[in-house]
């Protein structure tokens, strides 16, 4: 049973710990019982296909940093080797054994006392052959920055024909920045695997038309063409960044694509945060971020002046006293006087807590994060969705009682950064969470009715309006033809806020009409 | 294919959310926990609504509570906990240890005589579920005789049971950091000092403070972000429930003073900046860490810190002071991880692998607050994406 | 459409008589369109007149079609006749037809009638038509300047447009000529400014008596 | 004069309030009567008016934490539609009728109780007054 098992590891040469030695880790592995063989694959990330043809085996445990995960390069080995699940396991070697211990002889020692467990647990498994999944409606996904893309691929997965829209070029969202930095050319990874499923159809540049219920779904109308009909709306568009408030200042977005084409960014360089809007810690993760990659790469002195350091997210922490350690001077603020003329600036500023004066001169740059929000096209989409903005930002009403991916508009989800600030391991967990939601709520037969749902008495309907206004969940329409508002049942959640509203009294709720409420309210 | 059988370990807000999720979609699923009660640390967290809902989360504990009560399928195996772990030929096998209920809850009928007719008060009800029996007991049997459907049994018995699982989710959760290990905190020395979590007790009972008190203080990042206790991750969720609690007894007792010493505030929520401005009119924030207390002769607790502007030490004594305790890995995770060859990360909480849910291709998932500080809601939206990714691996049809 | 507003109920209470019998009509067009007095707005003023400080000694509720149709008047003879004020929840045309039809009866206005307007969104009415029986809409790019400009000015905009608002209500009220002035400019037909324009002809407006509308091709 | 208080209360929030209220033990008095609607949105002036007119003492109705309504705002309309009420009430002289709108969130129910007993106790002493 032993020599079944194959481990193959990347080399980790990118690794500060790294590379591991092959030899030592060989001989080391020869008294194992349960490890038969072992494969290191140098730069595994680096043309992965060339790379896999020399693993072969029918039980493989692979080994490498996060990148490699995200990079695709476990499912490629799962396709190219037909390798199902309980016939393969990753571990995630590079944060769980090489961050840990210092000198070599450990890391090996306890990489092999890891692989040894995972290889126990992966000989006693069998593979769990996965059943096709058919959902016969097609989904519509509004967004291909990271959460769109991701989305597309988690759906892909179910076997449900997806469309992907896009009004423009889609940015890197704040709080995603870390992870473009982290991995570069992700994004570009992931949209070739989109564009290349067949699952996934890819409209670029594309203005979305009217959206119309229909039974069980919607259409969708786009430029000139023919309406398209889908089950469900995934609106996933990413936040961006508004510009630097000041003038000659940088944002973010300009900051990460002056480093991911790696220019060179020198001398005194200042961060400003917490100035218009607060921070969140997703964007304070990319900062830190940036500020180390700055640091590693040139000898810049970096000054991070912020109201509070948010680092509430799981290793944040060690990121911040680690760029600490490096030289990055954080220094609190109050009163901050930007002075700006025509981007040659003078920071000034007290101490929030002894009020001592300190004061930057002449940075060479300086780096203001801008409020994060919609852009105008997604916001134009959002309103297209009928999807409420409270506070203009997000797209979703912060109800307690909704499932985190609803909308106000049922069979409309929203997934990513758009719903609220998000690295990107939480959009990528978002984006599992749609589909779950999606196959929770919206089963292959479409949306079930509610109990009480509303009727309209076409004799009493005056045909106002007030009732298509009032809908939270755009259940009325206008019947032009018949003159009278119609709902659309599966959209009706049954709230009766258009009965109450109605001046006529014409809308009835199923099950509990005005007469046979005010009855029972007397027979109290 | 017969259906697919999957045991959750911890039935705390996420476990039952993953455990509700799973038998919504027809998977059989086996709910593990070491209580004799759902819902975990949160079950007994209080709400913080002021005039308007400020999004604490408990809600959601009861509703989850409830749906697992009325519409779950799953079943649920209290006072228990996992013993073994193997894996062969196919599934997994899973040793769980029990030890029997005084109350039998599938046969409680929530009448409440048994918490009448107690004497030690040793019988609580779960808001939502039914009755168990806490550690008061003295097991006198009075309410074995007063319970009218014999659903009461004093003794305690001890069984390990072994089933065949095709998937383990473990959301083994979190413990609340405990200041009694350090003395500067002044914890378990004086009764007026108390931690964020026993606060939520009394918000859940809806006492909140005693009558007379006039000043209370908020300590915050108590075990968190501090190397001194070992704790050095932020527990994310110490400033909204803290800012939340304040807020809500400055409307219970507009008089009362709140000071809130603090060394950074976490941004929490979409509505932070609305509801961090609406704080700062109420309570009188104070930026300084480290903190000691210590109690003066009339008892009152007295908050030592660091004044700035004067570069002195002050001291300022109040009614009761708040230690905002941290989130800390729970005693179980390292005897899990153990069970089931998981790592621990430097805090040591539970290192989910790869895509931030479970080890691929595995079939052990993990889920909420064990893998890292969650809020509720948090937790909420953890179960959905771990049960779509035990559902992808067990290839289930919806 | 024909936009009101209900009386506040202590005028209401005023104007009726105690101890009568009283019967609320209300119109199922206009007025239930702009949410004044449909049915549901007769259901909750009779109510209050059954509960108000001031005794009825019967209080019923109807709404019909349109009150400025006679024929749909005819149907509820039988209701008014048991009455003894009818309190008229239409506009004023309305309560002067029932008043015609009901020349016995007090017939009381429940409503303040207010102007020919559109719904501007939930709750928001705003008056986009005078009826000045001279249409200049073709010329000023669909804007109305006689309702807009709140001098009713014809020939552009006076010293008191200030940022494309009026100075009656700087905060809310656009200047009606602005918006006809940017519209016109869009349109790229500016020159139809350029004619001065006569004084208002307001012999076809409210002069001369009640305004009557007689087409031959539609009388029987 | 009949002293009902009529609660007319939303199926989510406001219904678990009041479960959470008797779980607690928390009893109301008899003269309160419990409605059910599907959300506080569906409550109008014309159920209030009837309700009073009917011989209803008082009409409270009893919805979501603001912000928190599973409807977005069903909650506020209603609120809306008791200050309706309550200016038409006072407008036309009703006397020793009222309409309230209280707000609930699914864990309070000693303070709901307390809020409750208070309209109770207002409508007894202004008896007394008379």
């Amino acid at each position: 049973m032993s020599d079944s098992i194959v481990a193959v590891l990347c080399d980790q040469q990118c690794s500060s710990k790294g590379p591991l030695q092959k030899t030592s880790l060989t001989k080391r592995l020869s008294q194992s019982s349960t490890i038969g063989k072992l494969i290191l694959l140098d730069k595994a990330c680096q043309d992965p296909e060339k790379k896999l043809k020399k693993v072969t085996g029918r039980k493989v445990l692979f080994g490498g940093c996060p990148y490699l995960e995200e990079s695709g390069f476990y499912s490629l080995a799962a396709e190219s080797l037909g390798l199902d699940p309980g016939e393969m396991l990753v571990t995630d070697v590079k944060s769980s054994i090489l961050d840990l211990y210092d000198n070599s002889e450990t890391i090996e020692e306890n990489l092999i006392g890891r692989l040894e467990s995972l290889g126990r647990l992966l000989a006693d498994s069998a593979p769990l052959k996965d059943r096709p999944v058919k959902l016969k409606r097609n989904v519509l996904i509004f967004g291909s920055g990271y959460s769109g893309l991701k989305t597309a691929l988690e759906l892909s997965g179910e076997k449900l024909s997806v469309d992907l829209v896009e009004t423009e070029e889609p940015p890197l969202a704040p709080g995603c920045l870390a992870a473009g930095l982290g991995s570069p050319g992700l994004i570009e990874e992931l949209t070739e695997r989109v564009r290349t499923s067949e699952h996934v159809a890819v409209f670029p540049q594309t203005q979305m038309g009217p959206i119309r219920s229909v039974e069980k779904g919607f259409t969708v109308s786009f430029g000139r063409g023919e309406p398209r009909e889908y089950g469900a709306v995934i609106f996933a568009p990413e936040r961006t960044e508004a510009p630097a408030e000041q003038i000659g200042a940088w944002n973010l977005t300009r900051l990460y694509e002056w480093i991911g084409e790696r220019r060179p960014i020198k001398g005194r360089i200042v961060f400003v945060l917490d100035r218009s809007s607060e921070t969140p810690p997703e964007v304070t993760q990319d900062i830190l971020t940036a500020a180390k990659v700055i640091k590693e790469r040139s000898h810049a002195e970096i000054w991070i002046l912020l109201k509070h350091i948010r680092v509430a997210l799981p290793g944040l922490q060690e990121l911040y006293d680690s760029t600490r350690e490096m030289g990055v001077i954080f220094v609190k603020y109050r009163n901050l006087r930007l002075h700006n003329e025509f981007g040659d600036f003078q920071i000034a500023g007290e101490d929030p807590q002894s009020g001592a004066p300190f004061r930057i001169d002449n940075p060479d740059r300086v780096i203001i994060p801008g409020t994060s929000g919609l852009s105008a096209s997604a916001a134009s989409a959002a309103e297209t969705l009928g999807l409420r903005l409270p506070g203009g930002r997000y797209t979703q009403p912060y109800s307690l009682w909704r499932l985190a991916n609803e909308s106000n508009h049922p069979g409309v989800l929203v997934c990513g950064s758009a719903r609220g600030n998000m690295d990107a391991e939480g959009v990528a967990a978002d984006a599992a969470s749609v589909v779950q939601t999606l196959r929770a709520r919206m089963v292959p037969e479409g949306i079930t009715p509610v109990e009480h749902i509303a009727s309209v008495d076409a004799d009493r309907c005056v045909f106002c309006l007030t009732c298509v206004r009032v809908c939270p969940y755009h259940a009325m329409e206008k019947n032009i033809e018949e003159r009278v508002a119609q709902p659309v049942t599966t959209a009706c959640q049954g709230c009766g806020i258009c009965a109450a509203e109605c001046p006529a009294e014409a809308i009835d709720m199923r099950n509990l009409s005005r007469e046979s409420v005010l009855a029972a309210m007397q027979a109290l | 294919m017969a259906s697919r059988k999957v045991c959750v370990i911890g039935a705390g807000i996420s476990g039952i959310s993953v455990a509700n999720d799973l038998s919504r979609a027809g998977i059989d699923v086996l709910l593990v926990d070491k209580n004799p009660y759902p819902g975990g640390q949160s079950v007994f967290y209080g709400c913080k609504a002021t005039d308007e809902c400020v999004r604490c989360g408990v809600c959601l504990v009861r509703e989850a509570v409830a749906t697992l009560k009325n519409q779950s399928t799953a079943r649920c195996h209290f006072s228990s906990r996992p013993v073994g772990y193997r894996a062969s030929g196919g599934s997994m096998e899973l040793d769980i240890q029990t030890t029997a209920n005084p109350i039998d809850w599938q046969a409680c009928v929530e009448c409440g005589r048994c918490q009448e007719a107690c004497p030690e008060q040793a019988i609580q009800r779960v808001p939502g579920w039914k009755y168990f029996v806490n550690q008061n007991c003295t097991a006198c049997g009075k309410c074995v005789d007063a319970c009218p459907v014999g659903a009461i049994s004093l003794e305690r018995s001890t069984e390990t049971k072994t089933m065949q699982v095709d998937g383990i989710v473990l959301a083994a959760g979190f413990e609340p950091f405990d200041p009694g290990i350090n003395r500067k905190w002044g914890f378990g020395a004086n009764p007026r000092v108390v931690t964020g979590s026993q606060m939520e007790n009394l918000f859940f009972q809806e006492k909140y403070l005693p009558r007379e008190a006039q000043s209370v203080a908020f300590v915050q990042c108590v075990g968190s972000r501090s190397l001194m206790e070992g704790e050095k991750h932020c527990s994310r969720v110490c400033c909204a429930y803290a800012l939340r609690m304040a807020g809500r007894l400055k409307e219970e007792y507009p008089d009362l003073d709140i000071d809130f010493y603090y060394m950074d505030i976490q941004r929490f929520g979409k509505n932070f900046e609305e509801f961090w401005k609406q704080m700062q009119g109420k309570i009188n924030l104070i930026a300084s860490n480290p903190i000691s207390i210590r109690t003066d002769k009339q008892g009152l607790p007295v908050v030592r810190y660091e004044s700035l502007p004067e570069l002195a030490c002050r001291e300022q004594p109040y009614d009761v002071v708040v230690l905002s305790n941290g989130i800390t890995p729970a005693a179980e995770s390292e005897s899990l991880a153990d069970l089931f060859s998981l790592d621990l990360d430097a805090a040591g909480f539970i290192r989910p692998a790869g895509n931030g849910s479970s080890v691929t291709g595995s079939r052990v998932f993990t889920a909420g607050a064990c893998k890292r500080p969650m809020r509720i809601d948090d937790c909420v939206e953890d179960a959905a994406t771990v049960t779509r990714r035990v559902m992808q691996n067990l290839g289930v049809q919806p | 459409m024909i936009v009101a507003e209900q009386k506040p109920i202590n005028m209401i209470l005023d104007m009726l008589p105690e101890n009568k019998r009283v019967l609320v009509v209300g119109c199922d067009t206009c007025v239930t369109v702009c949410l004044a007095g449909g049915e549901k707005e007769v259901k909750i003023l009779s109510a209050a007149l059954r509960m108000a400080r001031k005794q009825f000694a019967e209080v019923k509720g109807i709404s019909i079609e349109r009150q400025c149709d006679g024929e749909f008047i005819a149907e509820i003879r039988e209701q008014v006749a048991q009455s003894d004020v009818v309190l008229s929840m239409a506009c004023g045309a309305g309560v002067q037809m029932m008043s015609d039809f009901f020349p016995e009866k007090a017939v009381l206005p429940a409503l303040n009638t207010l102007f020919m307007g559109s719904n501007e969104g939930a709750g928001y009415w705003l008056e986009r038509c005078l009826g000045c029986g001279d249409c200049v809409l073709d010329l000023t790019a669909g804007i109305c300047p006689r309702t807009r400009c709140s001098k009713g000015l014809m020939n552009g905009p006076c010293g008191g447009s200030e940022n494309g608002k009026c100075e009656v209500d700087p905060e809310n009220l656009d200047c009606g000529w602005n918006l006809i002035y940017q519209r016109l400019k869009s349109l790229n037909r500016l020159d139809t400014l350029m004619p001065i324009r006569p004084p208002q002809d307001w012999s076809k407006s409210h002069d001369g008596g009640p305004r009557r509308l007689i087409r031959e091709d539609v009388k029987l | 004069m009949s002293d009902s208080i009529l609660i007319v209360h939303c199926a989510e929030g406001a219904k678990k309030a009041l479960a959470r209220m008797t779980e607690e033990g928390h009893e109301l008095p008899p003269q309160f009567k419990t409605f059910e609607l599907p959300c506080t949105g569906s409550v109008n002036e014309v159920l209030l008016m009837e309700n009073l007119q009917n011989g209803a003492n008082g009409v409270v109705v009893l919805g979501c934490r603001r912000e928190n309504c599973k409807h977005l705002d069903g909650n506020l309309k209603a609120e809306r539609k008791v200050a309706r009420v309550k200016r038409l009430l006072s407008e036309a002289g009703v006397e020793g009728k009222f309409v309230e709108m209280v707000y609930a969130a699914p864990d309070e129910g000693k303070r709901l109780h307390e809020t409750l007993l208070g309209y109770l106790r207002a409508g007894e002493a202004e008896d007394k007054s008379k």
